[in-house]
């Protein structure tokens, strides 16, 4: 079935990102860009949703919130992570309280590089994440839906 | 009584887009106390300024927060300038003033459009957003960057903008305040948008003091301060004086704010009237030595900057105080007492920003 | 008997047909209001359909339940009104879903779809008392409860209960979760509540709640008609013109607080409904 | 460039709450607290009133980290005396509102008390 394609659901969350990068998220679905033509809604629940949007990098206090968040979100799901900080710690990386980027935490399906990122490039991001979702949707469905739910790596 | 329950507002809540915990402790939908808890975004940035080089250390200065970006850098770059003795050009300064009445204007329309999203307008949201990305095209034409601009350095400004270009962005800003004024209308008039801000969150005058509440905040309570009274870059040249309200609840704040925008759209064409040919920069002699507090004003208020050199390249220590930071404890007093549905309005007029505060 | 039957089957298949492309207009619309372009008009469809393949946590065995049952009671509630049955039934069968779907977001432990579950409560009591009002007024008016005996009358009951009819318009933008009134689960994601009542659900149950709630508002639409059933076409204009109207309301105001809506509503009920109520009672004699 | 003239005052912390009570009651605005480590606790503290920018120096050995809080005199400072006590190691007796060590949660205990690296690292940046 194509719907995920049609209808992805979006929750985005600040790891610890400078804002620059968590506005651009919000810029989308405002009308210059408008991702609401692509059926992208910020659901802002992560119940709700299939694709989590990170920004920024991973710290000890909000680690295992980004973990809660992945864990909460009904398969098939995939994670974008937006900007330079969510990639790799970006130019935060040296500091003594930052773990690096959301990979260190949870599996990531895309990279969007940026500082901050662009609006054009979020958009471009989560649209490749779709074809991923797309064949998480068939496989969690081949497997009868009752497989075993990815693990965390 | 009604029975005590706690509900969590954040860290990942839809409203604010950025992670702020408070527990709200609650007697049915009255709030009895908001007990906060942050440091999900402390990136240890002022830290940093002990292994980073400090002209590198503008970049960074800029990345506190992606909202104010730009005067975080320029306020990095005043202090550092102050322990250097340093007297920038003056086609510089008019820039840096130009700048950051722009990232002003941009930082308000932004708040508009967050608080018309908290209290459930989102065509007013739309709209302010609609506003503001054509500012951000002008902020991109003239520095390069939307969110961060990257042009302050050190001894000056990183570009130049040739006189055509602040020409044509001098246009553009008039069509664009033609169309903030409508926008500015809805949020001063509209009976549901009065209905959900006035009376709500009422901050007096000797509390505000008190409790150190900095900016639109502030001034929402009737003090008339506001940093760029001290006069830096070129502020003195200028014509302008701080905008105050008196009642101290959430529609002051927003009036606060919707005014600014208006005197913003003044100064900068007011700076750029004024503006004279010249050097952008200068070289940076040498290594900062001593120690300096340098205060500006932020979108969201007074931020203060310390810095202290020991003549290596490195700072012995450099500190920020934000506006939010200044602003969390007059913040828990006004949500006392408030209804759950004006939590999120309530929170959102102290323009909270929390990477900013926990740096 | 036969059209009875023939209202049940249509209302049970073409319900949701209508129900969603009315959603998807109004998301549209709403673009349109806010300049942007907006989603595909079939949008709400592709959004149930994936939330059907979507697998859902379920965070306690009741919750289910009474989502289903809250589907089930809307789905009776309709089928009494286009089979042409008593009005107060379909009032009560849907009062009875509202408490259903309130009781599901109370099962969880959600602080959010707890006050959620509350806000629900408070707007049907903020909605109730309209509610009845109109089916009492249509009966001082058109002699009848009966959906059919009313319809079939020729009695043009908006002239006759032109506040009534307003109150009901105010109530309406309660029923469809619109700004000013949508407090206890919007459409729109940024609110204090997150989801509110919805919060909790996940994959079908949530495909379930979308598909009801276009049930329930072709139902509301159904009662708008019932006002010009005299013209049956002009019905079917005004049923479209309210709805869109409440989309533009909407789109126009920010969202009150509790207390604001229960009194706005209970004023209407008070002001607009029952002084028609007098006034038709008197002259009517 | 100098923006503004800084007026400087250096006590004793015993003396502190006393003289930032007065200050209260002149009614000087707390702008900030800043502390510092490195050979000694340094604790700037400043105030403003009428333009005027006044900061009070206390300084103390690493040896005692012990500070008087002045959430008495202005409640406000107690989400910078928190940030002290979790970043510093420092103790703050009579604080309103403690955290007790937990406002941030931290990768690594009192990050500022170590003293920075004299040369600094080489580009790429070596982690603490």
């Amino acid at each position: 079935m194509a719907f995920f394609k049609k209808s992805p659901w979006l929750l985005h969350y600040d790891a610890s990102s400078c804002n620059g990068c968590d506005i651009e998220v919000l810029a989308c679905l405002t009308p210059i860009y408008d991702v609401e033509r692509f059926g992208i809604v910020n659901t802002g629940n992560p119940k709700h949703a299939d694709i989590l949007l990170i920004t920024g990098a991973v710290n000890v206090q909000n680690e295992e919130i980004v973990r809660n968040l992945y864990g909460q979100m009904p398969d098939p799901k995939v994670v974008v992570a937006a900007g330079a900080c969510a990639m790799s710690g970006g130019v935060f990386q040296d500091s003594y309280n930052v773990l690096g980027g959301i990979d260190k935490v949870i599996p990531v399906d895309v990279y969007v590089p940026g500082c901050a990122v662009r609006p054009e490039a979020i958009i471009d991001g989560v649209v490749q994440s779709l074809a991923i979702l797309e064949r998480k949707a068939a496989e969690l469905k081949r497997r009868g839906g009752s497989g075993e739910p990815e693990k965390p790596s | 009584m009604g029975q005590r329950t706690i509900i969590p507002f954040g860290p990942q809540h839809p409203v604010l887009p950025e992670p702020i915990h408070l527990d709200l402790v609650m007697e049915d939908e009255k709030v009895v106390e908001a007990i906060p808890s942050i440091g999900f975004i402390h990136r240890g940035l002022e830290k940093m300024a002990e292994k980073k080089d400090f002209q590198e250390m503008a970049y960074i200065a800029e990345r506190i927060c992606g909202i104010c970006s730009f005067i975080h850098s320029m306020g990095y770059c005043q202090a550092i300038e102050a322990l250097l003795k340093l007297e920038i050009p003056k086609r510089a300064e008019y820039l840096r003033v130009i700048w950051s009445e722009m990232s002003r204007i941009h930082s308000h329309l932004l708040w508009l459009g967050l608080t018309a999203d908290a209290f459930g307008f989102e065509s007013l949201f739309m709209h302010s957003w609609r506003v503001r990305e054509k500012l951000l095209d002008l902020i991109e034409e003239t520095s390069g960057g939307r969110v961060i601009f990257g042009v302050c350095k050190v001894g000056g400004v990183r570009r130049d903008v040739d006189a055509e270009t602040l020409r044509r962005a001098l246009e553009a800003l008039a069509a664009l305040e033609a169309e903030y004024r409508e926008i500015a209308g809805v949020f001063s008039r509209d009976a549901s948008v009065k209905r959900r801000m006035t009376g709500i969150g009422v901050l007096p005058k000797e509390d505000a003091r008190a409790l150190g509440a900095v900016g639109p905040t502030l001034r929402g309570s009737g003090v008339a301060w506001d940093a760029r009274r001290l006069q830096y870059a070129v502020y003195g040249e200028l014509d302008w004086a701080p905008i105050t309200e008196e009642a101290g609840d959430c529609q002051a704040r927003c009036l606060v704010r919707i005014r600014e925008i208006f005197q913003s759209f003044d100064l900068i064409r007011q700076a750029a009237g004024k503006i004279s040919d010249g050097p952008v920069a200068v070289k940076v002699p040498g290594n900062p030595r001593g120690e300096y507090f340098a205060r500006l004003e932020q979108p969201r208020g007074e931020v203060v900057y310390y810095v202290k050199g020991n003549g290596t390249k490195n700072l012995q220590r450099f500190r920020v105080r934000t506006p939010t930071f200044a602003n969390l404890p007059p913040l828990l007093k006004i949500l006392q007492g408030c209804e759950l549905s004006d939590v999120p309005v309530i929170v959102l007029t102290i323009d909270p920003c929390i990477s900013c505060a926990e740096r | 008997m036969k059209t009875a039957l023939l209202g049940v089957v249509l209302w049970l298949i073409a319900a949701p047909l209508v129900g969603g492309l009315l959603a998807g207009a109004d998301r549209i619309l709403s673009a349109r209001l806010q300049g942007r372009v907006g989603p595909p008009l079939l949008q709400p469809f592709y959004d149930a359909l994936k939330l059907w393949d979507k697998r859902g946590g379920v965070v306690n065995r009741f919750q289910n339940f009474y989502m289903v049952a809250f589907f089930a009671f809307v789905l009776a509630s309709g089928a009494i009104f286009f089979a042409g049955g008593d009005l107060l039934l379909v009032i009560f069968a849907l009062t009875l879903a509202g408490v259903m779907l309130a009781l599901g977001a109370w099962s969880t432990h959600s602080p959010y779809s707890h006050v959620g579950a509350e806000r629900e409560i408070l707007q049907m009591m903020a909605y109730e008392p309209m509610l009845l009002l109109a089916a009492v007024g249509m009966y001082l008016a058109g002699r009848s409860f009966h959906v059919n005996a009313l319809a079939s009358s020729g009695i043009p009951l908006v002239l006759q209960l032109p506040g009534v009819f307003l109150g009901f318009l105010l109530i309406l933008t309660i029923k469809l979760r619109k700004s000013p009134f949508d407090l206890s689960a919007s459409h729109h994601a940024h609110q204090e509540l997150v989801r509110g009542i919805t919060t909790e659900y996940s994959g079908r149950s949530l495909a379930l709640f979308e598909i009801a709630h276009w049930y329930e508002n072709v139902l509301l639409l159904g009662f708008v008609w019932l006002f010009f059933a005299f013209n049956p076409a002009l019905g079917v204009a005004a049923a479209l013109a309210v709805y869109f109207l409440e989309v533009v309301v909407d789109n126009a105001y920010a969202r009150l607080t509790w207390k604001v809506t229960v009194r706005a509503a209970w004023i209407a009920a008070a002001i607009l409904g029952a002084t028609n109520l007098a006034v038709v009672k008197l002259l009517l004699r | 460039m100098m923006i503004e003239e800084q007026f400087w005052e250096t006590l004793d912390r015993a003396a502190l709450p006393a003289r930032v009570g007065t200050l209260a009651k002149e009614g000087w605005r707390l702008v900030q607290i800043c502390g510092s480590c490195h050979e000694a606790f340094e604790i700037l503290y400043s105030f403003d009133k009428d333009d005027r920018f006044l900061s009070l120096r206390v300084a103390f050995s690493k040896d005692d980290p012990v500070l008087p809080s002045i959430t008495e005199s202005y409640f406000g400072a107690f989400s910078y005396e928190n940030e002290m006590q979790d970043l510093f190691g420092l103790k703050l007796t009579g604080l309103k509102l403690n955290f007790n060590g937990n406002f941030y949660r931290l990768a690594k205990k009192n990050p500022f008390l170590d003293t920075p690296p004299a040369v600094a690292p080489a580009p790429g940046g070596v982690s603490s």
